[in-house]
């Protein structure tokens, strides 16, 4: 094959550091301007506009949720109309669901992995810049709907026939269905892109058992993804065709069936919420274990754990759906799956208690919220395992009693992680610290008010409260409890408040964050906060579960690298050895370009079925540009 | 109820002003299946609060623990790591012993419901949007009625209802008697239930269905087997017969009026059955679903404006005199 | 950190086939994600199947003529798949463009006894809920055989330029035959689903 | 007196109607008139004596049409002759022509248009629309879709009295014609679709005072049951079952209306009626065995008091059991002389029952039907029939609604002992819906598509040997037989066909003999007579509509499967008309 | 280029608001005064009420008004005698010969005052807002291009292409040779 002929060597061997720097600088480094910013695929930075963008989408949603409290807070309460409120808290749920939580799950994993795992850029980069530009005008379209009395109103798993052509007027139910197809489709991508980079571009030596445990959950949480997200696309497309194209696949009359609906959205559903937990069962190994000042006990156990939780979740969807009739055999079957899914949880549990047992805690912010986590999650976890049981769920289902059981375990399961992975992994991306001591404030406030909130709940819905009541008689004595929530809601949202402050405030006068604040052992805290466009001047090699901890002062690297095009390390996938110097793709505008027309067709797909043809046009244009082969270095092989 | 579970009971309902023994209340059961219900509720609380305290208890310790001797992160220690792992592999079997007790304690208190029984009332509720009609059914047709929002049934009879959807999903739930079972269009689902004390006893739609899903209750009154048999034969009766000139004149505005389209009431011309059979409205307690209790001014606030009341329901506001209002209120009232 | 020079890698290649290159593996992770896809509605059709009181509702079973002559196509054009994916490896380019020539017409011709298919299925999508998954299996396969004919042609085009003579494009090539087989493996079931189960 | 009308028509045939006189004879030609009370027995049977034309000579018939009355729509009724008057009665507006065909061209001697209500023409939906007229001594009796019956004088079409029998805001038509039976004027009322209670009248024939009215459904009083009732089947004989068998208050709109042929038997005094099917269609609505809907009471005519009662098809959950055509028969039943009365139900069975004491004889399928003839025979215990739930449709149903047979008459020809029964065999996809019942509108309850069999053809003759209880032989058509058939002593049988052609067949095998193209559908019976120079004429009346015909005469959009309740798309291969009036054929030897 | 992104949300804005709207309550004087039809002579055609032109034509473009309008169709028994816009003893809508016309004027009195062709009259049964309901969905049933907020299929038989997939009338079309 010819190689291109440069006069000077263009390895990186005999480089110094700062030439070396200097040279991938330029090479890695992203335009300025804004067709720059556009065309950017840099991890980092389609990193940090993910995980904005989620927190924005997070506060827009937590207003909601305070609106839903406010109108519950007293009997026959006018501050929402029903027909408002049915939108109001639809959107709050599509919007956590989809367009927060897993985004920000996989945000914080584009950001990281590349890094703990010692490489330079994610596989795939323009991809993971196609699926934050499609993921962008997915929440767009959802909340611009809401905005103009378009938003959904039919619960955030649209039951059909109530969400059906007949029931289910107007366009509503279309935007939900089609924000879905938005945010799946970027889910989808990103899972891709993790697998293979965690497949393929790990640093030399960093064989199965040294691979960071975020990482495996990374891993795992993409299989979900891959394999659970077609379940949600295909329930989605046919909701769209039976009301618009009239089709039948939810028609009673015709040979269809109501609860074809429920199997394939379920089935979709529970994978979802592990999508959503399982990343935070990474963070919070991960901070345990440096705030612990010891490796992480049961590494082995851990890394079962997640299997074993990502295998179990296709099993059990059923539970969702024990009181529309099913024959009993069936859900005696989905009780055991249910209640056995608690068993990996509670090894997850066990090692994190040993770990802490035989460490040495240092009581920082992450940790803290890594103690709210288990306290709380503990309690979601043991009414999850109430709610497995056939005979109990027939007296709690579509209660608040489950309202309190998921935001236990999606609040306290997942977001009391991310909040502590926020402390965690912020310096390293903004390269400032956050304040230590709103830190302590925010997840005294959050652990407080969210307990105060929720637990309450889990009592009305024992004494009769349905879900999604508007609002409710006087006569039903709900009014007090309802009141007490809704001033605790008060401060919960006080704690988010002060989260977003401190996260601001520390973005532009925090101190500067050292390279290793933690002195964590991982290999992201051995570049500088905020890392370069390149990572590492040179890949570093790996030969514990613990890099920085087993060589503290010096970081064994590979060289051999080109500097006059952008390259990373491909290794094998067992046992990390080195195979080939791949090249790592260029910025470039056509993913952009490529969402738009994905966007355009998606929008106007929802007004006539003919939409998709002559959108498909635009879309495979951007395409094809976007793959021809630009003749940059890159392309080389 | 054993004493000691009633005053965790209490304890559990402390929260401020909450009265738990409501009439809508999972924690006041009023039949076997709720109280079945309700002890298994109470079994798995239990279990889990210990287990919870015992896992609060570990972190607690984790956390407290005095250390002796400060280290370097990698310094191996096999033997306390031996130990730990036995503790790690004791928790993890203690965790598997709960979880199956509690799938056994499960399965036995479903095979407890699952007991089908042969001298069952027989009825038939189906669910509208923001509404419940009620068909007592009989072998013989001519005792076959329709009622709406409101169940009587004979106390220690069971009784069993066919839930069929009309339009969307909706779910039968009266926690003081019962676990919900959905209503699903294009499927025949049914539920058993028994009322051992007499009593009302409130139920709500628990699938979310629409606009009006927060009012659309309905109620159960148990009540001894021969109150329960003359209500029957009472609402078999055609409308009883109007007294006073204001409700003769509410008769023909309920004829001739829009009312007649929608609405049954028997011993009338008005026969459509689109809206609830009006014939004994005046009998049951409550009107709309559990809105408004039936009274004379709550039919006649209901009549003139039901979308402020309710809005999304498909009761319309048919415009109707002063006088028209005044006539059809007493005529509905009189409808014993 | 100060770094210490543990290992020498610029002997190695600058991509790698197969199991080294990361499309091979993200092609891998498509299958699977579109192979669940097809389970799920495969899954669809027999839970209708299940639920009708005869099968196929309202309707004859659908004619076999355009649906076996596209299996038999389909089925044909996994012979010249499996030389250009070895002329590939071989790095052979004169026989790798003639290859991928062919398996572009290969990939057009399924369609036209397919444009046929959808009228012999006897029935019609808003007939009823047979119609509607009979018609949402061919059309979500169209699209998968319209997508891959698409990236195979552009391929092709691409075969023939300056940026043909490269390791990576027969990467490409060889990614693209795999995809292929997918196609046609995943083309049985529905076959067997929308032409033989009816006929039981 | 109804105004007097000079219609411009040109009659192409004229020129051949030379010197041609009528003889008073009819001897029992049309089903419907019952001029001569001596044949009252065998009009049910539409045999006729004539045997002019016959067999060897029909190939050589001649003639066309002759009439047009001008009046667009379905044209059910076949004209009937007396002394030298032909008479005719349209479909809606229901104009009453008396034709004298002695000169040149056949002239109206006078013509009477009882401007009727418009709402009427809401009301008439999908089944019989005959209305008359029927020739009785100087008189002659007809009947108006909005309800009334009037008497005219034969000759000079001056009307003697006029009834409103049937109210239209409870949705009641009449859509049969009437019977005159032993100096009464029997009359039963149509509106099944539209939740109408049925009931029987009976007129006096000179007064048109109502003498009795005794309804289908409700307490025993208002049917007229009492202590002379003695049913055949036990389970009958309880007290109000015709409000035990319903739900409460459900009886008072449950169809039975008595739109089917009305027979008065002379030598018994007893008058023959069916009743139509319960309302609304969707069985789940009206559990129960829903009594006295589809079945057939015999009914003392002085009083109207019930004598017995059958039923056909339990719960008729397929809304099939609408209009039927019975035929008294004296014939030998098991070696013993037996008075029979065939009943060829809308649900495929042909009913043999012995008319003294209602007993069911015989239940035998003469076209393929999914239904049990229910009861299934003597003595058989019918269990309960299982009715299809709502919302869910229910396919491949057969026969469809419109019933295999229905308003067309058969005919039985005594020299062959056949039974020619015109026969639709198409089938139906059923989807129950609650129905919600408003006085005057439709209350029907159920989204039906008509589809033909999956093998073969819509429509048969079915020549049926009573004897031997099976199918002699059997001629499939393209389109179902909806008009009636007519049997004649030269072994021909006599029948018109949606397409428009009037065809005749061998009644011993059935063999199609001859066959003339009309311009226009034909839902008719055929009808012979005797002129005045002593040929045999046979007249047929053309004019789409009816069931059938809805499509083409309302104009139906076939791309809504379920239009004219699934009709419209089951025969849009009907061709469409070119003439747009109905119009009266004659045909003669030359 | 953010203007491509913006440009089809701003559509949106546009005709999302009115087209998905819940009015659920009508003031009475408004609905007595959406009463106030002034119709020609032969009652065909005539002047809209000056509410319902002041209200911009609010039941021609409402998704849920028109969906209300399908839903008393089904429950007024309309079927009965147009079938789903076939016809069967009443007059077909889908073929788009409409012998009173096509106008929501024509609609209105057609429902509310019944015809002497035979149509009955639902002004005693239905409210004024039911009826105008009803007019809207009764226009959208033969529509040659389907309105935005056009009803889709019900969950019964299917019978013909739902509102939302006009043109339904596929076949040529001819005028009635009456």
């Amino acid at each position: 094959m010819s190689t291109l002929d440069i006069s000077s060597d263009p390895r990186d061997t005999g480089l110094d550091e700062r030439a070396l720097a200097r040279r991938l600088a330029d090479l890695w480094q992203t335009p300025r301007g804004i067709i720059g910013t556009l065309s950017s695929v840099d991890h980092k930075i389609i990193g940090r506009r993910y995980i904005v963008t989620a927190f924005f989408f997070l506060l827009l949603g937590g207003v909601l949720a305070l609106a839903i409290r406010i109108q519950l807070a007293k009997p026959e309460n006018r501050f929402l109309a029903p027909d408002l409120y049915n939108q109001v808290f639809t959107v709050h749920g599509a919007n956590m669901m989809f367009l927060f939580a897993v985004p920000v799950m996989e945000a914080f994993a584009v950001y990281l992995v590349p890094l703990m795992i010692g490489t330079r850029n994610i596989a795939f980069p323009r991809l993971n810049a196609f699926s934050y530009w499609i993921y962008l005008p997915g929440g767009i379209t959802l909340w611009v709907a809401f905005a103009l009395d378009m938003g959904p109103d039919v619960g955030w798993f649209a039951y059909v026939p109530l969400s059906g052509p007949q029931y289910g007027a107007g366009k509503r139910a279309d935007i939900w269905a089609q924000m879905i197809t938005f945010t799946e489709v970027s889910a989808l991508a990103v899972a891709v892109e993790l697998v293979v980079t965690i497949f393929k571009q790990r640093a030399p030596g960093m064989s199965l058992d040294k691979i960071p445990l975020f990482v495996w959950s990374m891993l795992v949480t993409s299989f979900l993804i891959i394999m659970a997200m077609p379940a949600i696309m295909v329930a989605s497309t046919t909701l769209i065709l039976d009301r618009l194209v009239g089709t039948h696949f939810y028609n009673p009359a015709e040979g269809g069936d109501v609860l074809l609906w429920q199997h394939l959205f379920w089935f979709f559903g529970h994978p979802e919420v592990y999508i959503i937990f399982l990343p935070a069962v990474g963070m919070v190994s991960t901070i345990v274990s440096t705030f612990a000042r010891r490796p992480i006990f049961g590494y082995l156990p851990l890394v079962l754990a997640l299997f074993a939780t990502g295998i179990l979740a296709f099993g059990l969807w059923v539970h969702h759906m024990f009181v529309v009739g099913l024959p009993r055999v069936g859900e005696s079957f989905f009780t055991a799956s249910s209640m056995a899914i608690a068993v990996p949880n509670g090894i997850q549990i066990f090692c994190w208690l040993a770990t802490l047992w035989d460490g040495r805690p240092v009581f920082k912010t992450p940790l803290l919220f890594v103690i709210a986590f288990i306290i709380t999650f503990v309690i979601g976890g043991l009414t999850g395992v109430m709610v497995a049981s056939v005979p109990l769920d027939t007296q709690v289902h579509d209660t608040y009693f489950v309202v309190a059981h998921f935001h236990y375990v999606l609040v306290g399961g997942a977001v009391f992680p991310l909040l502590g992975a926020v402390y965690y992994w912020y310096p390293k991306i903004i390269g400032r610290m956050m304040s230590e001591r709103l830190g302590r404030w925010v997840a005294g406030l959050v652990f407080v008010g969210f307990n105060l909130t929720f637990f309450p709940m889990h009592i009305l819905g024992l004494i009769g409260m349905p879900r999604r009541v508007y609002t409710y008689g006087p006569e039903m004595n709900w009014g007090s409890i309802n009141l007490f929530v809704s001033l605790s809601a008060a401060i919960l949202a006080a704690g988010f408040l002060l989260f977003f402050v401190d996260a601001i405030r520390s973005a532009f006068s925090g101190e500067p964050a050292p390279e290793n604040p933690w002195n964590a052992p991982t290999l992201e805290w051995a570049t500088s906060s905020p890392p370069p466009s390149y990572n590492f001047e040179r890949i570093p090699v790996v030969s514990s579960s613990d890099p920085l901890w087993e060589t503290p002062e010096t970081l064994p690297v590979a060289t051999g690298l080109r500097t006059d095009r952008r390259e990373l390390l491909l290794t094998s996938l067992s046992e990390a050895n080195p195979q080939a110097r791949e090249s790592s793709p260029r910025d470039s505008i056509w993913p952009f370009l490529a969402a738009i027309a994905t966007t355009v067709m998606l929008i106007s797909s929802i007004f006539s079925a003919w939409a998709v043809v002559w959108g498909s046009v635009p879309i495979a244009v951007t395409l094809i540009a976007w793959f021809w082969p630009k003749g940059t270095p890159e392309d080389a092989a | 109820m054993r004493p000691r579970l009633k005053a965790l009971l209490g304890a559990a309902c402390a929260l401020p002003g909450a009265s738990c023994v409501g009439w809508q209340s999972t924690l006041s059961p009023q039949g076997p299946h709720a109280e079945s219900l309700l002890r298994l509720i109470f079994a798995f609380a239990i279990v889990c609060a210990l287990v919870w305290i015992l896992v609060v208890a570990m972190l607690a310790g984790a956390l407290m623990r005095r250390r002796r001797i400060s280290r370097e992160p990698l310094a191996s220690r096999p033997r306390e790591e031996r130990r730990l792992g036995m503790l790690v592999g004791a928790a993890t079997a203690a965790t598997v012993v709960v979880i199956t007790g509690l799938t056994v304690l499960s399965f036995v208190a479903t095979r407890g419901l699952e007991a089908s029984h042969d001298d069952a009332l027989k009825l038939r509720m189906r669910g509208y949007q923001w509404w419940w009609e009620v068909t007592y059914l009989d072998p013989r047709p001519d005792r076959i009625f329709l009622t709406a929002n409101e169940i009587h049934v004979p106390i220690g009879r069971p009784v069993e209802i066919e839930l069929s959807a009309a339009d969307v999903i909706h779910s039968f739930w009266v926690p003081s008697l019962a676990g919900k079972k959905d209503l699903i269009p294009g499927r025949d689902n049914a539920i058993t239930f028994t009322a051992t004390r007499p009593g009302v006893y409130r139920g709500q739609c628990a699938e979310f269905c629409g606009l009006q899903h927060a009012h659309m209750a309905f109620l159960v009154i148990a009540e001894p087997p021969e109150a329960f048999d003359g209500w029957r034969r009472a609402q078999l009766t055609d409308a009883s017969a109007q007294t006073t000139s204001e409700e003769e004149r509410g008769r023909g505005v309920f004829t001739q009026k829009a009312c007649a389209a929608c609405h049954t009431v028997r011993g009338t011309s008005a026969s459509g059955s689109l809206g609830p059979d009006l014939t004994h409205v005046a009998s049951r307690r409550y009107i709309a679903a559990g809105l408004l209790e039936s009274t004379r001014g709550s039919f006649a606030a209901w009549i003139a404006d039901p979308e402020t009341l309710k809005p999304g329901s498909n009761m319309p506001n048919v415009p109707l005199t002063s006088d028209d209002l005044r006539d059809v209120s007493a005529f509905m009232a009189s409808l014993k | 950190m100060r770094q210490r020079i543990a290992l020498d890698v610029s002997e190695l290649p600058m991509h790698g086939l197969e199991g080294a290159s990361p499309t091979w593996w993200g092609t891998f992770a498509f299958m699977l994600l579109e192979g669940t896809g097809f389970a799920l509605v495969i899954a669809m059709y027999l839970y209708l199947l299940d639920l009708a009181p005869q099968w196929p509702i309202g309707a004859e079973p659908p004619r076999l003529g355009p649906g076996t002559a596209l299996t038999v196509i389909l089925i044909a054009s996994l012979v010249p798949n499996l030389f250009i994916s070895r002329w590939a490896r071989e790095r052979n380019m004169r026989k790798v463009r003639f290859g991928i020539v062919i398996m572009s017409l290969l990939g057009i011709a399924p369609l036209i006894p397919r444009a046929f298919e959808f009228s012999a299925l006897n029935t019609s999508w808003d007939s009823n809920a047979y119609g509607s998954i009979l018609w949402t299996m061919l059309g979500l396969h169209t699209t998968h055989i319209v997508t891959d004919v698409a990236d195979t042609i552009v391929l092709a085009v691409l075969m023939f330029t300056r940026h043909g003579t490269n390791l990576r494009r027969l990467g490409d090539v060889q990614d693209n035959a795999l995809y292929w087989n997918f196609v046609v493996l995943t083309w049985l079931p529905l076959y067997i689903c929308i032409y033989w189960i009816p006929r039981l | 007196m109804g105004e007097l009308h000079r219609h411009p028509q040109v009659i192409r045939f004229a020129a051949k109607l030379r010197g041609l006189t009528l003889v008073g004879v009819l001897a029992a030609s049309s089903a419907l008139a019952q001029s001569d009370p001596g044949a009252q027995l065998s009009a049910s049977t539409s045999f006729s004596a004539l045997d002019e034309i016959g067999a060897g000579n029909v190939q050589r018939l001649t003639g066309g049409p002759v009439f047009a009355t001008g009046r667009f729509g379905g044209q059910a009724g076949a004209p009937s002759a007396a002394g030298d008057l032909v008479y005719i009665e349209t479909g809606f507006p229901n104009a009453i022509f008396a034709l004298e065909l002695a000169q040149a061209s056949p002239s109206v001697a006078w013509s009477y248009a009882p401007e009727p209500d418009g709402r009427a023409r809401g009301l008439s939906c999908c089944g019989r629309t005959e209305f008359g007229p029927v020739l009785s001594g100087a008189k002659l009796y007809a009947n108006t879709l909005d309800g009334r019956t009037v008497a005219l004088d034969r000759r000079s079409g001056n009307k003697f009295w006029e009834t409103k029998l049937a109210d239209l805001s409870n949705g009641e038509t009449l859509a049969s014609p009437p019977v005159v039976a032993d100096g009464k004027v029997l009359v039963g009322n149509a509106g099944d679709e539209f939740g109408a209670r049925g009931w029987i009248a009976a007129l006096d024939a000179e007064s048109g005072r109502i003498l009795w009215r005794q309804f289908s459904t409700g307490p025993d009083a208002e049917i007229g049951i009492g202590p002379s009732f003695s049913p055949f089947d036990p389970r009958d004989r309880g007290t109000d079952r015709g409000v035990a068998t319903w739900p409460p208050s459900a009886w008072q709109h449950g169809g039975g209306s008595v739109s089917g042929r009305i027979i008065y038997d002379p030598e018994l005094r007893l008058v023959f009626h069916g009743t139509g099917r319960a309302a609304p269609w969707d069985a789940q609505e009206r559990p129960g065995a829903n009594r006295w809907t589809s079945g057939l009471f015999a009914r003392d005519p002085e009083t109207g008091q019930a004598r017995w009662f059958v039923a056909f098809g339990a719960r008729d959950p397929y809304a099939r059991g609408g209009v039927a055509q019975d035929v008294l028969l004296d014939a030998p039943w098991k070696g013993s002389a037996r008075k029979l009365l065939l009943h060829p139900d809308g649900n495929g069975f042909l009913y043999v029952v012995d008319r003294v004491s209602g007993e069911m004889l015989a239940a035998d399928p003469f076209t393929h039907t999914d239904a049990s003839p229910e009861p299934a025979g003597p003595g058989a215990v019918a269990g309960p029939v299982p009715s299809p739930d709502e919302n869910v449709v229910v396919r491949d149903i057969c026969p469809a609604w419109s019933g295999a047979t229905g308003a067309g008459s058969p005919a039985f020809s005594p020299r062959t002992g056949l039974l020619y029964l015109p026969v639709s065999r198409l089938c139906m996809d059923f989807e129950p819906r609650h129905a919600s019942y408003l006085a005057g509108t439709p209350f029907i309850g159920a989204n039906i598509k008509v589809k033909p069999p999956k093998d073969g053809t819509s429509g048969a003759l079915v020549a049926w040997d009573v004897q031997a209880r099976k199918a002699a032989w059997s001629m499939n058509e393209p389109f179902p037989l909806a008009g009636g058939v007519l049997a004649t002593a030269g072994d021909l049988v006599l029948y018109g066909t949606l397409d428009g052609m009037i065809k005749a067949r061998d009644a011993r095998d059935g063999k199609l003999l001859w066959s003339f193209a009309a311009t226009d559908g034909i839902i008719a019976q055929p009808a012979t007579f005797n002129s005045s120079n002593g040929h045999q004429y046979l007249a047929v009346m053309t004019g789409l509509g009816g069931g059938f015909g809805i499509a083409e005469r309302n104009m139906l959009d076939p791309l809504d499967q379920s239009a004219g309740l699934g009709l419209a798309a089951a025969l849009s291969r009907l061709p469409t008309l070119r003439e747009r009036s109905a119009t009266l054929y004659l045909f003669r030897l030359p | 280029m953010r203007l491509v992104v913006v440009m089809p949300f701003a559509m949106l804005a546009l005709a999302g608001c009115q087209r998905e709207e819940r009015s659920l309550r009508l003031d009475p004087p408004v609905e007595a005064g959406l009463d106030e039809v002034r119709v020609m002579s032969n009652g065909i055609g005539g002047a809209p009420p000056k509410v319902y032109v002041a209200l911009g034509r609010p039941y021609e473009n409402n998704a849920f008004d028109l969906d209300q309008g399908k839903r008393l169709y089904d429950w007024f028994g309309c079927t009965g005698c147009h079938a789903h816009g076939g016809g069967n003893t009443g007059p077909a809508f889908l073929d788009g010969w409409w012998q009173y016309g096509a106008d929501p004027v024509s609609i209105f009195v057609s429902i509310r005052d019944g015809r002497t062709a035979g149509m009955p009259a639902f002004g005693r049964y239905l409210t004024t807002e039911q009826i105008w309901q009803l007019t809207g969905y009764v226009q959208t049933i033969g529509a040659y291009s389907a309105k935005t907020a056009a009803p889709s299929r019900n969950d019964e038989m299917q019978s013909r292409p739902s509102e939302n997939r006009a043109p339904a009338t596929l076949g040529a079309l001819q005028p009635p040779s009456r």
